[in-house]
């Protein structure tokens, strides 16, 4: 299973959507830099057509840092401990930038 | 120089803290309005993420945004235009905004574009 | 006519530097004039004086110098964006303490300023971003 | 009137929707860079609803580099001394990228 | 060392010429192949631009990318897929790429991804 | 866990490099092991000796230093990106002739080599991209 790193916001690459044209049942998501402003709810629906096995996650230090609250429920905020976590949870990670 | 005045447009397309564009952008705001030019900015697509209050940078090691965005409030720079369709894909309320913004429909940008006389884009 | 030209991508990282060079070019070759050539943000390793590569590629800083002294033109490093991102000249080199330093001697170290002068004297004012 | 310089593809950036949404009567567009990858006829409708007064470059140096022929009619192909001209011929110039 | 292996896949993402990315994945995947670990290439989104032919790169001072993608199938390196729906948006047909593909529907990428050891993004 | 991380951004142009010094501090704290940092296109500006961010500015490259130090980590700057951009070690400077060189004494140049040994010889390879 794999862990999907994305750091680009939905506009200024098509990192997020390729990544989610990529998972598979069972990989989790994680939101990190630019990309945890995808977790805002207006983005919601983007992650709809998620198979629910899927997790989601977000990088909170990067979520404070912007200013994001009330974000989309679905995303887990983690820091970098439980990134290195789930990294090693997950077979592999693969970027998408 | 002095009686030479230029009208300058700066177009934020940005989010911040990912890349150094929306610092950058704001450090060019400044100096231009240190050169007394007229000055408006434009925040487009992501750079309407700029706007959003209550930063706290050091939690990436970096400085807020938001202390220089008040600036140009204090360096009179008052045109702070703002793409309303960018908003509202983002779900960001005008009232969400601490700072005096216009907002501008595509008609409102391609005119306030058309008046310049020189953009700097970021 | 005026020209300046604005740089912010890195050359090989981005094609922004070599585009406004081959721009620049055809600026003078028509007969208009560069009031400067301005290189801010990533764009400010174009005045890396340490940059080599292979020799079957473009060398675009010493593109950069030879157009420069061929046509006398100004090529201004931002300082601020420049400093933190590893490329001074001697002056900068001493005041931080380090122990050398890279920029191409064709290139001057300035501030913001030099940028918005060049955007009031200049008829038009061509971006070339990352 | 504005020369509009796009130097992104239509997929890495939002850079060629923002300009298009920005254009008035008169204006130009230019695109350089992996901006000529917009003149392929497959996105060609990204440009239909642009004023017929707002006349569209490429820059063929690019497109060579890029190996790209058969591209949208709508554009014409011109060289670094045309993409100088149309900077003096248009009033300014707007960099989207 | 000699003893381990791991199977690599390579995603490329991004259109050729404009950035190295491009460039710094072929190198990437020329160094794996000296190594003889299992590699495979995936080509989504803009990179599948790379795989147009008649580049001539050197009108813009660059080196053609067409040649290292060559030498990918003399150092054995044939299993090149490639996102369908990313040809289809761009509306290049298979037969216009003159390197032997596999095309990969979503779920075909999905599979793919899942059963490598290492995948490195450019 | 065997870790290694891929760096492919330049810092302050990107956030890249400072995450994936937050990432690889986490990575230390919990016990695992890094066997390489790569620096890879423009994540080989980490590597400068150069840098000076302001005072009030995190220093990316000095914090790498700081933490290679600490925990004997083995951070690679890939020759070719290097050298291309602007980036050299003593020798490099030698090769080609250059006034000066710039990476920092506890980075080492070296080939793509190793960034596929890392990939084969490590559980994890976590890519922070720019």
């Amino acid at each position: 299973m794999t862990l999907h790193l994305i750091n680009k916001t939905p506009s200024e690459s098509s990192a997020l959507r390729d990544s989610l044209s990529a998972v598979s049942n069972g990989d989790a998501l994680l939101l990190i830099e630019n990309g945890v402003y995808a977790a805002m709810p207006a983005y919601a629906e983007l992650f709809t057509r998620l198979p629910g096995s899927v997790q989601c996650y977000l990088l909170e230090d990067d979520a404070i840092a912007r200013g994001l609250k009330d974000l989309n429920q679905d995303f887990r905020a983690i820091g970098y401990d439980g990134f290195v976590e789930l990294s090693c949870r997950y077979g592999k990670v693969v970027s998408w930038f | 120089m002095s009686d030479t005045k230029k009208s300058f447009l700066i177009i934020n397309r940005k989010a911040p803290y990912g890349s150094s564009a929306a610092r950058d952008a704001l450090d060019v705001a400044l100096t231009i309005s240190v050169f007394e030019q007229p000055l408006s900015l434009l925040f487009m697509d992501d750079a309407v993420l700029q706007l959003l209050p209550a930063h706290n940078a050091a939690a990436i090691g970096q400085k807020n945004l938001s202390a220089n965005l008040s600036m140009l409030e204090m360096y009179d720079i008052d045109q702070l235009y703002v793409c309303q369709r960018a908003l509202e894909q983002r779900g960001i309320r005008p009232d969400d905004i601490e700072l005096n913004i216009i907002l501008l429909d595509q008609s409102g940008i391609a005119a306030l574009i058309k008046k310049q006389d020189q953009v700097l884009s970021f | 006519m005026i020209f300046s030209i604005v740089v912010t991508g890195a050359p090989y990282s981005s094609q922004a530097s070599a585009s406004a060079l081959q721009f620049s070019r055809s600026v003078l070759k028509l007969g208009h004039t560069i009031h400067r050539v301005f290189f801010y943000a990533d764009g400010v390793h174009s005045g890396s004086a340490l940059a080599a590569p292979p020799q079957d590629e473009a060398n675009i800083p010493s593109e950069w110098t030879a157009l420069a002294c061929e046509h006398d033109l100004d090529l201004v490093v931002c300082i601020a964006a420049a400093v933190r991102r590893g490329v001074l000249d001697e002056n900068e080199a001493r005041r931080y303490e380090k122990s050398g330093h890279n920029l191409s001697p064709d290139f001057t170290l300035s501030g913001l300023g030099q940028l918005v002068e060049a955007g009031i004297l200049s008829d038009r004012v061509v971006t070339f971003g990352a």
